[in-house]
């Protein structure tokens, strides 16, 4: 037989056990299982060994492109991955094991999660932060959910210049609640900071901004947390973690939750995920946040130790009312955060983010040079920016991938008044000669 | 161990970056600036090595341990599946999502539809999509999508019935989604009580969630009858497909009648929990929920290659930012590409025959609530044990100073004193000779020297931890 | 700084160590080295990150031609490698530990280094083994000097049928002493036994065989063991430890010494290294192997443990008069091998034995049916045999390799008299249609 | 720990290979067939990951603990450097060897090239063999090109010499090339003693084999009086590199005087020891041993393109199968290329610093035999400990209690007692102090408990091992 199957019991050993439980045959042990509710088709290859299995998956995997030079970010981003990221999150006692419920085995996983935890509040400048979500899209509407149950209101005011997916994430979150959700159309890649004001009222749960937003745009949203919390209203930041090595944290703006993805923070593209969604917040509100949190405490001889915490909050102790439904979460997407952030250190996650911003002004400036493209507006970025383009910006950028280069995502289709437009991303992978060859094949393509 | 903070110095590096080949540009105004930088470690690579090494070596692991956490299924995940995932790990899923990038994604989305087609055929549905990024995604998905059904068709919609022996994530995700929940008793024999259940039963209930085997391991006869119940009401038949493990290629859930399911790959499928998770939770459907599955959706075209499609008016929309946890689904695909039908089929087998010899070993020595045929796992009580005193906490915490990591504790909640043993496929009868024979010794020393159970752990770097100071303190942030 | 140097001392901390110690500078403690000592040049490149490294690696790598399909062996196969042979034996554990020199906090190393011994006593039917050697060439040259020592004799039999490259190392070690080599010269792919038998006299230390030999024919050196032994001479076999899936063991043959390559043992081609040596023995000649010996002992408490054991044989202690020079061994590729063979288990072994040799029977078949080609001779071998083809090996072999692929070993370099021969190799990695599409393109180059 | 052996189930089976696509062939004449399949381990794939990944969870290891082992210089060794050499891993090396083999080699072989131009300029050589597998193989390819050389212009050569701190790999691999040893006694200084060396040369001696910094961790100020001594009998001066990682950027050998050297990758090139092995120990000469340098030789080309010569009449021979460790190579490539000119001047540098470091912090607690300046590493004696009965041993013990490998003990064997400290340059300040503060700590107790320094270690699975019944028995392969 060449087909793996990891069963490893023998012929003799299957005999004696049946034998101990007292049945003849397997299928006997199935005999709950009555005709009626037998399966009616199972119609599957048969398997193969391990090496050829490897050569299934590497001939699938070469069928993708190769080679593509992403120019493209809208939640994922190209960013490079110390090896020593693999080497230790591939460590067999944090890969196979389960969520750590049983402390005095699980100190591994514990402590890496405190830690974790801790790498969050401190980016983010915030008091509070769990042990992961499912990725940045889910915890916005997660966060979302909390400024509803923390309000007692049922109104959210999103601005929107956020990330189109999470907007469409949290109004599929949201569609069979009763919540009225405002959206604030931006105007020209910027948030419409004076309409998102007037919009808070009195029963606005939460105001909802992105920083950098979706066009890469920069904001303080100091003014805006004010005005928010003048109205009994939340502000809920979703940020982008690598920018937070040079910009403004929403903890400094005042913001009282805090979400992001952290697939730039060491995890590969993987063509979408797993990433790992991060929400940090007030500590006054913790009691409200979804998802497992880790704490600190003492053993019995009063050595410090690491525990799943305030459980109560969660689906298998409160069930219907618990503060969310997650119980698995990204755990080992947020493990490989932290040591990446880790092995950067203070000073290296500080150069990243500078590495990033520079690469992107200076692509800003080579673009600009380019006959027939502007650049949307002159608002300070982070590593993300619009670019005008002479013709439809969804043909172009067709055009260009053809020819091996993703230029930036078009952006008709999620705001129909700026088709002319595409949102360039540039990460501290793109070389200055890659950059160069795409303002030169831009300008071809024109 | 010192926290990663606290073995900090000021100024030391780690990880280093390549020097900037651009002009340094000009500076962020000052309003946009952070004040400080971010106090991360400063630490050296070697640092970062050993600290995470002699982390990960506090943990029990299935590569390290015997894991038989019920509900779990810890079984041991192929070493070959993370270098399958790996070949995966530098395609931008936004290039795809570009005007005319499918063509560049061929190779990713071929894997995802074909997965979607083997889920299908594996659990009897429709169709199936890859979103959801756990089970309880999965389940709040499938809920949406009933939801979605329901206002289609003008039902008046407010309820969801689920057994009191289900997962917590099962109400937890109805109510996510606006729905109250009606908790139906188990009967003495262990599964949903039948008549209660067909009294609670109105034309007012959008869903019927169970699991089968459900959380006592026990396969409910009246699964069909059930199903046929609430599809007289219009209700659709949910089905939490985290115990697929103990009917593949046996039970087809679409086939019993059930309507949605969603499907824990990191149980079933060959993918490992991470600590807690990436997970995947895929839902399938059947015909009539396939309308509002969640964008974008996998389409094949008639030359065989796969298109996205991003609109779809009927849709819930989008649950999650692309195609779902991808690395966790290029394992489960070349998990089901490597066992093959008759593979798959024999999981299914040996995880039952496997749970049946532990239990047929134990009941000697444990109450045993539902004393019947089980499926993939089984569930005692620790009440005999409780009479001196012990409890089922304390027997898990002695396994652990035996090297084993403890079953689950106290779920499913109908069982008193409950501990849920599943041993999975994957383990040997010489392995579950030596843990039968070290829960034995438990259940002698639960006699002769209880004081010793609730002593331990005592062989773990730290012993039971004060879970009340945590909650109290909720210290959850590295101070210094 | 871009470079990376893994040294994390911070400027700080050196000022203080340099206090410390009691001088001003760096420089100070290089005061020993006088002017007249310093280097007088050092001129390299300048450093960069890992990943600019990895770049630079990876270009090196792609300049290696891709997807060449070799029928060729000589020592080093290309077999399949099951995948947990990489994740365990890259547990940092084994890979960044010393020799297990302080065996409480080695016995990790130790007690593999014991499993491994008892494998390669298994597989070759002898009753000792050393915890590895360097190669299974060098490997060879010690079992010479080994058979040296124990017979007190200085001269040796070597089989011409040996891998030449064997044979050449063998002369390098015994260069310089008074050995007199003996070199009996096969013919036409075979053995010549007649005159090896001849050649053993009560001089003879020892009579060097090889099987599968060079040609990959099978021997059945029981007889010329006997011989050896009538003679007060040992044989020594090389052997390749595939082929014992299914072959005679020399161990069966009462051969004395045993060595070969380790590499077809889970070890990656890698361009020629690092693989390992293996040596097994009677147990009579223990004290005269050559390296490392792990041994089963107890701790005070009765505990089994395991030691470096007969360490008086070694440099560090005997300094001249060891039994070898070696230190350092491939004690991890020993590792890998020693996974390899445990994962495989006692039916995938021989089950692998067993595709070789139908590959290469298939092959053998397939190829002799080419119009120019026959089959050198009729004897069994194990997965490689000889070609003779109608022309000169080497002009065809070069051309072909041009075509992608390498289609085996031309013999005119080491044996004259068979310029028009081939060595083929077929690994259980050659699929049916790699070797139908081998003697297709084979018969259009004739 | 049970042995893999004992774990085994007749049957049990664990990787499984792809079917056959070929005819089963007959079957091989009974004469040449095996009697009985080897009896290698039965188990699962499952039992295979468990067992080594606990058995390495047994091992203390760099990326675990600080491993202070003098003269092996363990330090952290860039997790990259792994993924360096794995590019490489496919490439057979019979391909290249091939007529027309060298076009499919030009990465490995560039490599080769440049690797063996960087160590002839990092250590002030001509040419450099990359084909010796470790340092004493090193040690014996240089003897055996000095033998080469003296044959060649007819020297009568029956000696070499090496001082009494040798390192003994140093007269073995002199040994096994025929050489009788002629051994010099160490000066109270701790180095050589000079007059003694002066009349034990005779223009017989072939060699002269040194290390410098010696393995005492002194700088020899003699060295270059050394080597003129030897040349003026035409004896040649051999390096042992082992020591290499004191000196980068410093000293080169070969302005100094040495004719010969060897450089021990897995020390001071970033390459680890995997337990022993594999290291790579390629050789550099001057240009009068150009000519005997082992084939194959690579060569490169007027077009840039590398060749190798297989054949060349007055080389030695091979001493190899191929290229050498080539993995280890790779590493060590990468290793250098990163670093870069002052990457590798500052490992010296902290090098240096750190030894010195521990040295000023330790000798109120430990004897120091040569007080003065040391290089990469220091060699403290346990004699003022032996006073109260315990023994450098006893101290290496206790430190593995503390987490830490034992610095060598015993070696040199020119101190009594010896306790050889070699941090390397990738630790910080930070570990060495609760290094230092342990060391102490060790000596305050050899004052006060000595017995508990005697039962140490108390933390590991295992106490202390009987040695003289493991060489007494024999037992060196699983009997079951
Ligand atoms: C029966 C059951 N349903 C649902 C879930 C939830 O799955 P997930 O953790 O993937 O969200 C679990 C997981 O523990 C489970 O055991
Ligand atoms: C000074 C010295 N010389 C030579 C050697 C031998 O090197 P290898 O172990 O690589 O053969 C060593 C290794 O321990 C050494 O320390």
């Amino acid at each position: 037989m060449s087909q793996a199957d990891y069963c490893p019991n023998t012929p003799a050993e299957i005999k004696e056990m049946l034998a101990a439980i007292g049945v003849a045959s397997i299928q006997d042990l199935f005999a709950p299982i009555t005709p009626r509710l037998r399966a009616r088709s199972f119609d599957l290859p048969a398997g193969m060994s391990e090496f050829e299995l490897l050569q299934r998956m590497k001939s699938l995997a070469d069928s993708n492109a190769q080679n593509i030079i992403p120019f493209v970010g809208g939640g994922f981003y190209d960013h490079s991955i110390p090896v020593v990221v693999d080497h230790l999150s591939g460590r067999a006692e944090f890969s196979t094991a389960y969520t750590p419920y049983q402390p005095e085995c699980s100190q591994g996983t514990l402590q890496a999660l405190f830690e974790y935890q801790t790498a969050i509040c401190r980016l983010t400048g915030m008091e509070v932060a769990n042990a992961s979500l499912y990725d940045g899209g889910t915890a916005l509407a997660e966060a979302a959910i909390m400024a509803l149950r923390v309000t007692g209101r049922n109104r959210l005011v999103i601005d929107g210049a956020v990330n189109p997916f999470s907007r469409e994430i949290i109004r599929t979150y949201l569609a069979n609640l009763d919540v009225e959700i405002v959206e604030i159309a931006p105007k020209q890649g910027l948030e419409d900071v004076a309409r998102l004001d007037a919009a808070l009222d009195g029963a606005t749960a939460a105001v909802i901004v992105q920083n950098p937003n979706f066009f890469g745009s920069l904001n303080d949203f100091t003014g805006l947390a004010a005005e928010a919390h003048a109205n009994g209203a939340l502000l809920i930041a979703s940020v982008y973690p690598v920018s937070l090595g040079m910009v403004k944290s929403p903890g400094e703006m005042g913001a009282d939750i805090v979400v992001g993805d952290g697939q730039s923070l060491g995890n590969p593209l993987s063509f979408g995920g797993p990433s790992f969604g991060f929400i940090a917040a007030s500590k006054k509100y913790i009691r409200n946040m979804p998802g497992r949190i880790v704490g600190e405490t003492v053993d019995r001889a009063g050595r410090r130790g690491f525990v799943l915490t305030l459980q109560a909050r969660e689906q298998h102790i409160k069930r219907h009312k618990a503060t969310s439904n997650i119980c698995s979460n990204q755990s080992l997407c947020a493990l490989r955060g932290l040591i990446f952030l880790a092995s950067l250190g203070k000073e290296g996650f500080a150069e990243l983010a500078r590495l990033n911003y520079d690469k992107a002004e200076f692509a800003k400036e080579a673009l600009a040079a380019v006959r027939g493209v502007s650049v949307l507006n002159g608002r300070a970025t982070f590593n993300e920016f619009v670019i005008s383009v002479s013709g439809n910006a969804a043909d172009i950028a067709a055009r260009l991938l053809k020819d091996g280069i993703a230029v930036g995502v078009p952006l008709g289709k999620y705001y129909p008044d700026l088709d002319n437009c595409l949102v360039v991303t540039v990460t501290e992978k793109r070389t200055k000669d890659e950059i160069l060859a795409f303002a030169r094949k831009l300008e071809g393509a024109l | 161990m010192k926290l990663i903070y606290e073995k900090s110095t000021p100024g030391r590096r780690g990880v280093r970056l390549p020097a900037s080949d651009v002009p340094a540009a000009g500076a962020l105004p000052a309003n946009l600036r952070r004040a400080a930088a971010a106090e991360l470690p400063e630490v050296s690579e070697l640092d970062v090595v050993r600290h995470f090494t002699n982390l990960s070596r506090l943990n029990f692991s299935v590569d390290t341990n015997f894991y038989p956490l019920g509900s779990c299924t810890m079984k041991y995940n192929a070493k070959v599946l993370e270098n399958a995932a790996a070949l995966f790990a530098t395609s931008h899923p936004m290039v795809a999502l570009l005007p005319g990038g499918e063509a560049s994604a061929q190779g990713s989305l071929n894997l995802l539809f074909e997965l979607e087609q083997s889920l299908a055929e594996i659990t009897g549905m429709d169709e199936v999509t890859t979103q959801p990024l756990a089970g309880a995604h999965g389940e709040m998905t499938g809920i949406m999508l009933i939801a979605a059904y329901h206002r289609a068709r003008g039902n008046k919609k407010k309820y969801v019935v689920v057994p009191d022996s289900s997962h917590g994530t099962n109400p937890a995700s109805a109510a996510m989604v606006g729905y109250e929940i009606i908790t139906i008793p188990s009967a003495p024999y262990g599964d949903m009580d039948i008549d209660l259940f067909r009294q609670a039963m109105t034309d007012e209930v959008a869903a019927v969630m169970m699991t089968c085997p459900n959380t006592v391991g026990l396969f409910n006869p009246h699964i069909a009858e059930i199903c046929d119940i609430a599809h007289e009401h219009d209700a659709l038949m949910y089905y939490d497909g985290a115990n697929l493990n103990a009917i593949l290629g046996k039970v087809r859930p679409g086939d019993v009648g059930f309507d949605v399911i969603h499907v824990n790959l990191h149980k079933t499928f060959g993918t490992p929990h991470g600590g807690g998770g990436p997970g995947a939770g895929p839902v399938g459907v059947k015909k009539a929920l396939i309308p509002f599955l969640p964008v974008p959706r996998l389409v094949k075209g008639n030359d065989g290659s796969i298109r996205i499609d991003q609109d779809n008016p009927r849709s819930i929309g989008r649950t999650a930012n692309f195609f779902g946890n991808f690395g966790v689904m290029a394992k489960a695909f070349a998990y089901i590409t490597m066992l093959g039908r008759e593979g798959l089929i024999r999981v299914s087998e040996q995880a039952v025959l496997n749970a049946n010899y532990i239990m047929s070993q134990l009941k000697s020595h444990y109450d045993l609530p539902y004393d019947q045929t089980c499926m993939h796992e089984c569930v005692f009580s620790a009440s005999r044990q409780l009479k001196n005193g012990v409890h089922a906490i304390d027997i898990a915490k002695y396994l652990i100073d035996r090297g084993y990591h403890p079953p689950t504790v106290y779920f499913p909640l109908i069982v008193k004193e409950a501990i849920m043993i599943e041993p999975t496929e994957t383990e040997s009868k010489e392995t579950m000779d030596e843990f039968i024979a070290v829960m034995k010794e438990a259940a002698e020393m639960a006699e002769k020297d209880p004081a010793a159970l609730l002593a331990a752990p005592v062989t773990m770097p730290i012993s039971r931890l004060d879970e009340t100071k945590a909650a109290r303190e909720q210290n959850v942030c590295c101070g210094i």
